[in-house]
């Protein structure tokens, strides 16, 4: 029951935040994760990562204090994040907060830039997280590379050819179809069907009709959470017997655990589990160790986000600066390359990284099945 | 229809319905009936049950409509014309259920149906203080003066009856229909409300009733006009109405073929 | 911790707002209405769109999600209060559904699901409303007008009117009442002032999207009437009070799972309207005599 | 091909919804209760099934016939001891309903904390589609739905119209004095509607949890449809809340031919609107002008 390891890590984190003298060098960020609902996997997976983090930092004794997160729940709902954003700003009066998807992500980022609070997000992969100001940061790199990643490699190394979408209508969904259709055509691809589902909905049989009428060579899946499991299945069970394609929010468990999903393929940013970088090689052995679950680019971004923030707040203590918002984004400016896990990470101006793709493989061995250099 | 013989002077038709009908799904509820309710008297309905006598108010006030015939208020037809504006022309009516304002207070019972429609001013109403004070008067008339701030759901049966009335008398109708206001009131009670029909209609109303109890029917009507199976078979004064055979035969329910 | 009450406050008021004017359609006109957030997110994608587009001017943004909400609903009343009660509620239900999918289909307006991000602050006479404070005064500003305004009809002729309508509607209409006009205009004077409130939400959060407006908003409004007490002045305000203060005040319960404060909440407030509905259908606020 | 795929997929969808609506209607028609919950019954008995057969992985039948007890003993509780209580002090259709949304509002969030909130699906060959003719597809499911739909509707029209408790139920909106001269007790009648009513979600449930498998907020759409289907029928009549639900199915799914997908829930509403508005009393009912 993933639920109750999540309950168990909060109840713990509960009382160790009780237990703990509060001392004024204590330093707290917030997090606001969809930690109910139907996404719920989502937050249990980056939690995991942002403990481990905080248990990191926190050893190494390079903040002067003890470093701790404000939890909130975001459902993955805009609104739901909007208000926890509004408490932890104003209540907990934090000046760093993890964001996770695209919709709250952009919910959040006008409070972030009116209080100055800086926004981090590791999971949103929609184009426009690029454009919500300087207090807005992406540690992840956009969707616009995973399906410029993955277009190429299906056409011309696959030789599929014929495109369908199914895709949520919602920004993500909306910036993916945009990228597909801008990237395949250059390539000889067609675009030949996109077929948009509410993100509630939870009857595809039609929709698999719809799929198969198009005769499509690789079917593009942009969903996220369980719903994708249930395109998926749905998909199998009514006849299409296509390649699967998606991007990066097949990275979760339920789909590692899906039959009808095996063999689909799906973009993640490069990270190299296997490198010899010692950041990289604590965070796979310990992350594993402490979760019982093989590292996965989620999980690496949240852990580098927290990381990312202790490397800054560490530099403003010894500048003698109060790590506020502000202080954050100049010194980000000012340091502008981190040493993360899966490597050397830059920032782009406008708050963004670029990182090399890998193309995976659900349930296949090895994890990668190709490289995508950064562009 | 039986012919009565016609008594010389009658008073002038207020409302005339003219060869009505009403057919539900092919039964005919009310079936061609020709009717004068005439000014200033008291016609009295009678007929055994299902004989159309309260189809026949919901068809004057506009709750139904016919499916033939008219019906004339003054000389114009108002079939067709929405119940609130019959209501308004001057026709009000009691209900055999009552639907009385059951969550309002007894006062506010009142005051509303006093009030204009929708809107704010009640410019043809008098002042506040007038209404109030009529209000008071008619609480008074029908004995409810100490119950005014209870609510309609909370006064006891024969209570919930005079309410009726006081809201009928708060209008400013010349006719009223009243269906089976009596029934079930004890015989102090239905006294006091005979002699308010009296002072009513001595005021000027025209009072359409429907009645079972036969005692009430003598002491009060001026006219009786008596329904069965939805046909009028017979309209004229109560001693010659009652005392035809027939028709006392067909109320009490030995029906001959 | 000021700012963060002051943050509720404001909310409270907002959705205290939206309590009594559904109450007022609930309570007083008989009108069951599933689809108030409809009308709720009509005012904040107005306030929205003419923040984004043309002005941040308050009163403009007021006065045109008033009239859109207005004559809307209006529209709608005129077909469906024809029918039965219990077909109301189902048609009420449908339109919530439909309208959801406009709000989030419509996207050159509403932004789709995606919403409508950086609205930016409401002004009164030049003046931005940044502040939250001086937001919570507005807000609490509106509410008080809301209730004076609401409890001023329900105590004239017109609020007789319409609670005679809602305990018996053929009599009222043989009394006279001209019954489609005074639900027509109970049901425009609500739902304009129900977009009041979504303008408040739009400008105070300054982000909108579909979620606000759904039918599980709705039934959050439907909740807090029936909690507090249908039919009474005080009950929708302490109803939002409470179920607003609820999720918050969960939360600060310590062998709660934070994964589990939305469901609790959900669990608190449907068995809330159950054990009501069978000892206490008038509500905390409700059952004083004479009071209708 | 497209249009008759999608005809086929609307009506194995629309055989569920009509059964489920039937359901709703007869208990609406003989205890005229509107029963929002009726979508958490069908919640229920799907989780009950998934759980038993997907989990514990207890024999079908065994898993089948338990979700048949546990929705029968919700109903009939429910019908006992939240809608008697309610009616024996108020009763108007008002408190009713809002009496049945909270127990709708507090069952989709108990699954939701028993089962967690996201998607969970039956494994199970049956949901495999197989290709009847190019480009056709139809899943043993199917026709396992329109065979169960039509054997279930035939029993419930013969419980009906033959039996003494059946020919009471359908007395029952009429008149309740009515079934008293029966010799029948009201109470008993309505607890026979409810049981019989919740009985008639089970099949559609253990179908769904294998084809589009189930949510904790299924409850919610499946009651949605269930009004919609009973209105657009006509209240109170049996055969209307089926074919009307038939229709919905349909409509949703041929709503795919040519628009895009969300707009398929939106078809549901506007023939329920159609029908509100141009025939309030559905396909076979009566009239119900206020």
């Amino acid at each position: 029951m993933p639920s109750l390891r999540k309950a168990a890590v909060l109840a713990f984190s509960l009382l160790a935040a009780s237990a703990a003298p509060v001392s004024a060098q204590d330093l707290r960020i917030g997090a606001i994760f969809p930690l109910s609902g139907a996404n719920a996997d989502y937050g249990d997976l980056y939690m995991g990562a942002t403990e481990l983090a905080v248990s990191h930092l926190n050893e190494a004794k390079v903040l002067g204090g003890k470093l701790s997160i404000a939890y909130e729940d975001s459902q993955a709902l805009p609104q739901q994040g909007v208000i926890a954003m509004n408490k932890l700003v104003n209540v907990e009066k934090v000046p760093y907060v993890l964001s996770a998807f695209t919709g709250v992500s952009k919910a959040i980022s006008t409070t972030a830039a009116r209080s100055r609070t800086v926004a981090v997000n590791g999971g949103g992969v929609g184009p426009d997280l690029a454009e919500l100001g300087e207090y807005f940061w992406n540690v992840i790199p956009l969707a616009n590379f995973e399906v410029r990643a993955i277009a190429p490699y299906l056409v011309q190394k696959r030789g599929l050819k014929r495109f369908v979408l199914v895709y949520v209508d919602d920004p993500l969904g909306q910036s993916i179809k945009r990228e597909l259709e801008a990237s395949l055509a250059p390539l000889g691809g067609v675009l030949a069907e996109t077929l948009s589902v509410p993100s509630n909905a939870q009857q595809f049989s039609g929709i698999a009709a719809r799929v198969r009428d198009a005769k499509p060579d690789v079917v593009y899946i942009a969903s996220f959470g369980a719903q994708q499991s249930q395109i998926i299945k749905q998909l199998r069970d009514n006849g299409v017997t296509q390649q699967l394609a998606s991007y990066s929010g097949f990275a979760i468990p339920a789909i590692a655990g899906l039959a009808e999903a095996k063999g689909a393929l799906f973009t993640t940013q490069r990270i190299d589990w296997n490198s010899d970088d010692p950041v990289t090689k604590r965070f796979t052995r310990e992350y594993q160790a402490k979760t019982s679950r093989a590292p996965s680019a989620y999980a690496a971004n949240y852990y580098n986000a927290v990381l990312l923030f202790g490397t800054l707040a560490a530099s403003l203590r010894k500048a003698g600066l109060p790590v506020t918002g502000e202080n954050l984004l100049a010194k980000r400016r000012e340091i502008g390359t981190f040493d993360l896990v899966g490597g050397r990470v830059t920032f782009e101006k406008d708050g963004t990284i670029r990182s090399a793709m890998q193309i995976n493989e659900v349930g296949g061995e090895p994890a990668a099945v190709e490289t995508v250099p950064a562009p | 229809m039986l012919q009565m013989s016609k008594a010389p002077a009658l008073p002038a038709t207020l409302l005339e319905i003219v060869n009505l009908t009403k057919s539900f799904e092919g039964v005919k509820a009310v079936d061609d009936v020709s009717l004068h309710l005439r000014e200033g008297i008291i016609t009295t309905l009678v007929g055994p049950n299902g004989a159309g006598k309260t189809t026949l108010f919901n068809l004057i006030t506009g709750h139904l409509r016919p499916t033939a015939g008219d019906i004339r208020w003054q000389g114009d037809s108002v079939v067709g014309t929405a119940p609130w504006k019959i209501a308004q022309l001057g026709v009000a009516r009691t209900f055999q259920d009552l639907r009385l304002f059951s969550h309002m207070t007894v006062f506010e019972n009142v005051l509303t149906v006093m009030e204009n429609s929708a809107w704010f001013w009640q410019s043809e109403a008098g002042s506040v203080t007038e209404r109030r004070r009529r209000v008071h008067e008619i609480l008074d008339a029908t004995g409810l003066v100490h119950k005014a701030e209870v609510r309609a759901n909370d006064l006891a049966y024969a209570e919930r009856k005079f309410l009726s009335l006081a809201r009928i008398m708060a209008t400013k109708a010349k006719m009223w229909l009243l269906d089976e206001p009596a029934s079930g009131l004890d015989p102090g009670s239905y006294e006091r409300f005979v002699t308010l029909l009296r002072n009513e209609v001595r005021r000027g109303i025209t009072i359409c009733i429907i009645e079972h109890n036969l005692e009430i029917v003598v002491s009060i009507s001026d006219r009786i006009s008596f329904l069965d199976q939805g046909r009028l078979l017979a309209d004229g004064e109560p001693d010659e109405i009652l005392s035809n055979p027939e028709l006392s035969s067909i109320y009490f329910g030995e029906r001959n073929p | 911790m000021i700012a963060y009450l002051i943050n509720l406050a404001t909310l409270v008021c907002i959705n205290a707002i939206l309590a009594i004017t559904l109450n007022f359609i609930m309570g007083y006109a008989g009108i069951f209405s599933l689809a108030h957030a409809v009308f709720f997110g009509v005012g904040a994608y107005v306030a929205a769109f003419m923040a984004l587009q043309w002005t941040d001017s308050l009163l403009f943004q007021l006065v045109a999600a008033m009239l859109l909400a207005g004559l809307l609903s209006a529209a709608l009343a005129l077909p469906a209060l024809r029918v039965r009660g219990d077909y109301f509620v189902a048609a009420s239900l449908g339109f919530q559904v439909l309208a959801t999918t406009v709000f989030s289909e419509w996207k050159s307006v509403t932004g789709g699901i995606g919403g409508l991000v950086g609205i930016p602050p409401a002004s009164i006479a030049g003046h931005a409303i940044t502040d939250p404070v001086e937001f919570f005064g507005l807000a609490a500003v509106a509410l008080a007008l809301v209730v004076v305004l609401t409890t001023a009809i329900v105590r004239s002729s017109f609020g007789r009117s319409l609670k005679a309508i809602r305990d018996s509607e053929s009599a009222a209409l043989a009394f006279g009442k001209n019954v489609a006009l005074i639900k027509t205009l109970s049901v425009f004077y609500s739902t304009a002032m129900c977009a009041v409130a979504g303008v408040l939400y739009a400008d105070y959060l300054s982000f909108i999207n579909v979620e606000s407006f759904t039918i599980d908003a709705s039934t959050l409004f439907m909740a807090m009437v029936i909690v507090g007490g249908i039919g009474t002045v005080w009950g929708p305000i302490v109803g939002a009070v409470l179920l607003t203060l609820l999720p918050a005040a969960l939360t600060y319960l310590p062998f709660l799972p934070r994964t589990e404060i939305g469901s609790v909440q959900q669990m608190i407030y449907g068995l809330a309207m159950v054990l009501l509905m069978i000892f206490k259908p008038d509500g905390l606020m409700g059952a004083k005599q004479g009071e209708a | 091909m497209l249009l008759l795929q999608l005809i086929i997929n609307g009506i194995q969808v629309g055989a569920l919804y009509g059964l489920t609506a039937v359901g709703f209607s007869l208990i609406f028609g003989a205890t005229k209760i509107f029963h929002f919950a009726h979508g958490a019954s069908f919640a229920i008995s799907a989780y009950v099934f998934y759980y038993l057969y997907a989990v514990l992985l207890v024999w079908w039948p065994i898993s089948i016939l338990a979700a048949c007890i546990v929705v029968v003993v919700f109903g009939v509780a429910l019908d006992r001891y939240v809608y008697g209580p309610i009616q024996s002090t108020d009763g108007s259709f008002f408190t009713i309903f809002v009496g049945s949304f909270g127990v709708a509002v507090v069952v989709q969030n108990l699954i939701g904390t028993v089962f967690g909130r996201g998607f969970i699906s039956v494994p199970s060959a049956l949901s495999k589609s197989v290709e009847l003719a190019p480009g056709l597809y139809v899943a043993p499911t199917a026709a396992i739905a329109v065979v169960i739909a039509v054997a279930c509707f035939v029993a419930l029209q013969l419980f009906l119209g033959r039996t003494n408790i059946g020919i009471a139920m359908r007395a029952l909106s009429e008149s309740p004095a009515l079934v008293r001269t029966f010799g029948l007790n009201p109470k008993a009648v309505s607890t026979c509607a409810f049981a019989l009513g919740s009985l008639l979600v089970v099949p559609a449930a253990v179908l769904t949890s294998m084809t589009s498998g189930l949510n904790a907020a299924i409850g919610g759409r499946v009651m949605l449809i269930s009004v919609a289907a009973t209105i657009v029928g006509g209240v109170g009549s049996l055969r209307g809340a089926a074919c009307a639900g038939l229709l919905l199915g349909i409509a949703e799914n041929l709503a795919l031919w040519r628009f895009d997908p969300q707009w398929s829930e939106a078809a549901t509403f506007l023939i329920l609107f159609a029908f509100i508005v141009l025939r309030p009393s559905g396909f076979f009912g009566r009239a119900v002008n206020s």
